[in-house]
């Protein structure tokens, strides 16, 4: 099992034809990923790959039935393609998307959380489910179908935690990141529900990072009610306050969002904080 | 990114939040000119760059006489001002603001800001002002009134009556008014700039009942900046740090640091751990840089060029998990870097996932001396080794 | 039993101390209405007959537990108001006010649906729970306690037939007026369901007029899921297109809203609908 | 309320929706000048009037030449128009618009307005335009799009692109963009001007890619008026009815009809009803007038005044449930006015609910003769002998 996504996941890539949208969809496709629908507004009617392109996203949903949908669209339109999404029905809906506006992303959580619509992002690397199906931008061969379930906030740092798993023979059910702005669809805590449900997920591999406080929240729900190991690893402990570290939601502002009060939070809620960042794999393969 | 007070106050007169008569001068001629426009003395002198805590550092003069001003000028204007936000070097200060004097009754607080976990805006206010509200907030959190508002609910004038009519003692009905009318003004700077945070700290009542932005910080979004170019223009390229400047024009994420091993990783967690990984082998990080996720050659060697250029770099740690960034490309990039530049230390390089093989092959045939380390632990005892040389 | 209100409400007066906040108040308390607060801004601190009056709903609701509210504020400043006590966490929210323009009602009704508060109005007389409590400007001896809902557009219309029902000797569970607005708080689809579950009412009394579509939708909810004796009066059959009936709602445009079709749509849905306006009391007497 | 064709125009052309060149004119000389400053001929003189059916009515002509065009307006202006609109004595010509004519290549609908049961703006667009879309509605419903812009959602340009791609065929890429842009304005023009419906039927796309609001229709919700006096300032006061605009000086709804019963009832609901019993006992009803639920002695009095203008009326009925309006505030007024005026046709009261048996003293006291009717039976049979008698 795995969650949100698996081989029967439907996806469309709203931005197919820009360069990062065609790169990612032949990625996807010689993973397995079925992608069965394209979008780009005035180039519907060609053919990418085989894969049909449409003007807009109610025709995919109309024609292809897709299910799932990934974003590759610039910051200005993003919130407008992620809205396009919700509105025709889209219930899982990744975007890849870095530097969309906070305001446009006030507006999109609203939407989409009183409809019960998952969004995974923005400014993420998307959603795996090793061996079924990959809709993101994360790279394929370092996954391995298994038991653990990884959530982050982060991209590159998330492969190299997934490549030590794998390395240490460990498999992963799903793996997400949920992103590395200031608001996001979907916090740990969603995914953790998800992964709670899940026969499949043995353990969850959590990474976060400086600023806001969903590394804290996640500390008290699974505290209250998960009852999987955890491993967290936290990001950003040398990094100065004030300061953007690369993604829009990691700064420590107002004295808020220290990577030690995280840490300090985990610990308190029982939960196991790897320090170092070569020993993940190893550390999760001892303890379970 | 961050506006100084008086281009925030700029923009509070424009949509009629009353802040006091003042000028921005750049010189000690300019301060006392100014000062001749302006109801005074008492003036206050205030020193313009982006740090907390400007008073505590002497940024901040009341001057009651011309002679008072032009001294407090000379003492601030072009010399570092070193506060506790601003680290030891302080910063350079290049332009005061002289304002006229405000006769206090209250200072309060208020704020607006985006609550990241309920993804709304949210609207602080506090009967406290003038001190830090961090400081409130732990000291006496009951001081502090929070009013969310839902995107589906958008501006409702509910929410000003709500938190003024919060302050004990209650003022009187116009100080009231007035009070609702900035909570309500201040929503529309913050919508309408793209802010991500709007304070004014303290915010004043008078005894004629009047309610004045005795100081004023603005932070725009720096994402919606592409949508608000009038605010991008009021960037201060003085307020970065020379290297940060630098590497801002390759729109390269790089953040200046204390330490001497510099880092150069793509994606910002990995970057921020590696950070963490060299202060654990014994260093101190000398820079925090991102060269991206689908980083190009160019911006590889622009990135390798800027942390060269920091004199107090003795060694130097590639970090690269390929993904969308192909090994082989970042390779191609350090060694035109290498080829640029003369890189006269220590470089230890991790590589893995998307075309690893290539690219540490690249790297292995060429001329350049590389430490090259298969794992994350392989890379943490190289970096403590090159410390233990350099050091 | 009654729906939505009864003897336990704790009533807010918003807007009490104007002409018509203070008259429907004194109204309501002779009633026995059980008014535990009032607000108007800036008179906090006074006393009305009584009842304390704050600055804020929310100190209204921390000091006396108020849970309904009943709004008496000028058409600028209702929505405000609706949308202050909705914030303030009370559940059921009636707003007289006449005269709110369409869009606030907009902003509003998207507002409280989300978050399953129910509004009754605007542009309304109010509910009424005879012998209970009245929250509402109706006349309240012509109301009578018994089994019979009443749900209306209207305000006069409604107490000529509850004035009906009574002189019958059939009294009533609870009476409604939903509002003469295009946009109001609540259809009358929300009351048939209370009125559906709830088992002292054994009959429903619907009184409609041109403009809309609310009767034709009642009807098919009716004909679906509703298993009591349904009355329905609609008022405007000589109503001409294109002008508005006094009510911003009741108007006939681009030929919708007609009474011929909302008549025919309840008798096709098997509803005895009563035509003439003297001869309800009597029809519903001799038919239950 | 409803603006006038070349007003919404004026407003269509300030927020950028391309609307034809053209003038407005009250007279035939004025119409003669207008069109030298319009490209032209052919010009197109359209009355402007509140009317639907003007084409069919004839007041929609194409000239072909300055004669021609003299003649049309000769025809039209001071003329009533009777459409299947106006009802029999039609609507006096006072304006007429020129404008160049536009060489149409397709024929399209656009319109915004509120879905009452959702709670919602929607969009409607088709590709069948200039004819009633009513009837598109009855005969093709597979060509109507529609599209809710829920509050939570706000404006998002992708519902201007999902119905602009709706059209089959497809136009050009500039025709798209235009089309798109059009959509997103004529959203803006409802919600910043709180309008009720803002239709264009129908939008035009020429061979040049140009798309064009060939026709405007705006209403403007009476509930926001109070915020947007700018559009108040449009009401044309000719458009109302004589006793409607006497009426509307007293805030008083009245609406005058063509029977010869009138009716002054308190509450909308009330007042309907008790039209519907007028025509059920036989006859028919000369108004509707509700005198609202809390009315003044005042307005009971100007409300009878007006009934009593309309040289129709054979028989009046006054039906009154107080609950609010107390029944002896009621009589009260009916005595003034009977004071005031001299009322020759019978008098039918039914008063009922607050104060009632204070009410009934008061008008059987007086020396007036009124026939009081104890319930609505009564009234009914009251109102059937009156005509009888009457007619």
């Amino acid at each position: 099992m795995s969650i949100l996504v698996n081989e029967e996941s439907r996806v469309l890539v709203q931005g197919i034809t820009g360069n990062e949208g065609t790169f990612h969809t032949q990625q996807m496709v010689s993973y397995g990923t079925v992608v069965a629908a394209g979008v780009t507004p005035g180039k519907g009617g060609m053919k990418l790959d085989g894969i049909p392109v449409f003007n807009r996203v109610k025709d995919a949903v109309d024609n292809e039935g897709v299910n799932v949908s990934i974003i590759f669209v610039p910051p200005p339109f993003a919130a407008d393609s992620i809205l396009e999404a919700a509105s025709a029905g889209i219930g899982v809906i990744v975007c890849i998307t870095e530097g969309i506006p906070t305001l446009d992303m006030v507006r999109v959580a609203s939407f989409i959380r009183s409809r019960g619509i998952v969004l995974i992002g923005p400014n993420c690397p998307g959603i795996i489910s090793p061996g079924k199906t990959k809709v993101g931008i994360m790279p394929g061969p370092i996954h391995k179908p298994g038991t653990i379930g990884v959530i982050s906030r982060s991209g590159t740092l998330t492969y190299e935690m997934v490549d030590q798993l794998t390395r240490a023979g460990l498999g992963q059910s799903t793996c997400i990141g949920i992103g590395g702005d200031p608001i996001i669809g979907t916090s740990f805590i969603d995914h953790l529900r998800r992964f709670h449900r899940d026969d499949t997920t043995e353990a969850v591999v959590l990474i976060g990072e400086i600023g806001g406080s969903a590394e804290e929240e996640a500390a008290e729900y699974i505290e209250s009610e998960f009852n999987k190991p955890v491993f967290a690893f936290i990001a950003g402990q040398t990094a100065p306050p004030g300061k953007r570290m690369g993604h829009a939601g990691a700064i420590i502002s107002g004295g808020q969002g220290k990577a030690e009060d995280k840490i300090a939070a985990l610990e308190r809620a029982g939960i196991r904080v790897i320090k170092n960042l070569g020993s993940l794999g190893e550390t999760v393969k001892e303890s379970i | 990114m961050k506006l100084h007070e008086y281009q925030a106050k700029e923009i509070f007169r424009r949509y009629h939040i009353r802040v006091p008569a003042g000028e921005v001068a750049g010189s000690v001629d300019k301060v006392i000119e100014s000062a001749r426009n302006i109801n005074g003395p008492p003036w206050v002198v205030k020193a313009q760059v982006h740090a907390g805590g400007r008073g505590k550092a002497g940024g901040v003069r009341i001057a009651d006489s011309l002679e008072q001003l032009k001294q407090a000028a000379k003492e601030i204007l072009g010399r570092p001002l070193i506060s506790e936000q601003t680290g030891p070097e302080g910063k350079r200060v290049t332009k005061l603001l002289i304002e006229e004097a405000v006769e206090i009754e209250r200072e309060l607080y208020l704020a607006m800001t985006i609550d990241r976990s309920k993804a709304e805006p949210v609207i602080i206010f506090s009967q406290v002002g003038g001190m830090d509200i961090e400081e409130v907030a732990r000291v006496s959190p009951e001081q502090l009134m929070n009013e969310h508002i839902p995107f589906d609910m958008g501006w409702s004038p509910f929410v000003a009556k709500k938190l003024a009519y919060g302050l004990d003692p209650l003022p009187g009905p116009n100080t009231l008014k007035e009070l609702t009318n900035i909570i309500s003004r201040l929503y529309t700077v913050f919508m309408e700039l793209d802010c991500s945070l709007a304070e004014i700290n303290p915010l004043v009542t008078t005894k004629k009942g009047d309610v004045i932005a005795l100081d004023a910080k603005i932070n725009i979004d720096d994402n919606a900046l592409f949508r608000r170019k009038a605010m991008a223009d009021l960037d201060d390229p003085l307020e970065k740090e020379h290297l940060e400047r630098e590497a801002a024009k390759y729109h390269l994420n790089y953040i200046k640091l204390d330490g001497n091993i510099g880092a150069m990783v793509n994606g910002a967690g990995l970057a921020m751990a590696t950070m963490d990984l060299i202060k654990m082998a014994g260093a101190e990080p000398a820079n925090f840089l991102d060269v991206g996720g689908g980083a190009s050659e160019e911006m590889v060697t622009k990135g390798l060029e800027i942390i060269l250029m920091d004199e107090k770099v003795k060694a130097i740690f590639i970090n690269i998990f390929g993904g969308i960034l192909r090994c082989d490309v970042l390779a191609r990039g350090v060694l035109a870097a290498a080829e640029k530049t003369h890189i006269k230390v220590p470089v230890i390089v991790r590589l893995e996932g998307t075309n690893v093989e290539d690219g540490r092959k690249i790297l292995e045939e060429s001329d350049l001396k590389f430490m090259v380390a298969k794992d994350m632990n392989e890379a943490a005892d190289l970096v403590t080794r090159a410390v233990s040389i350099t050091v």
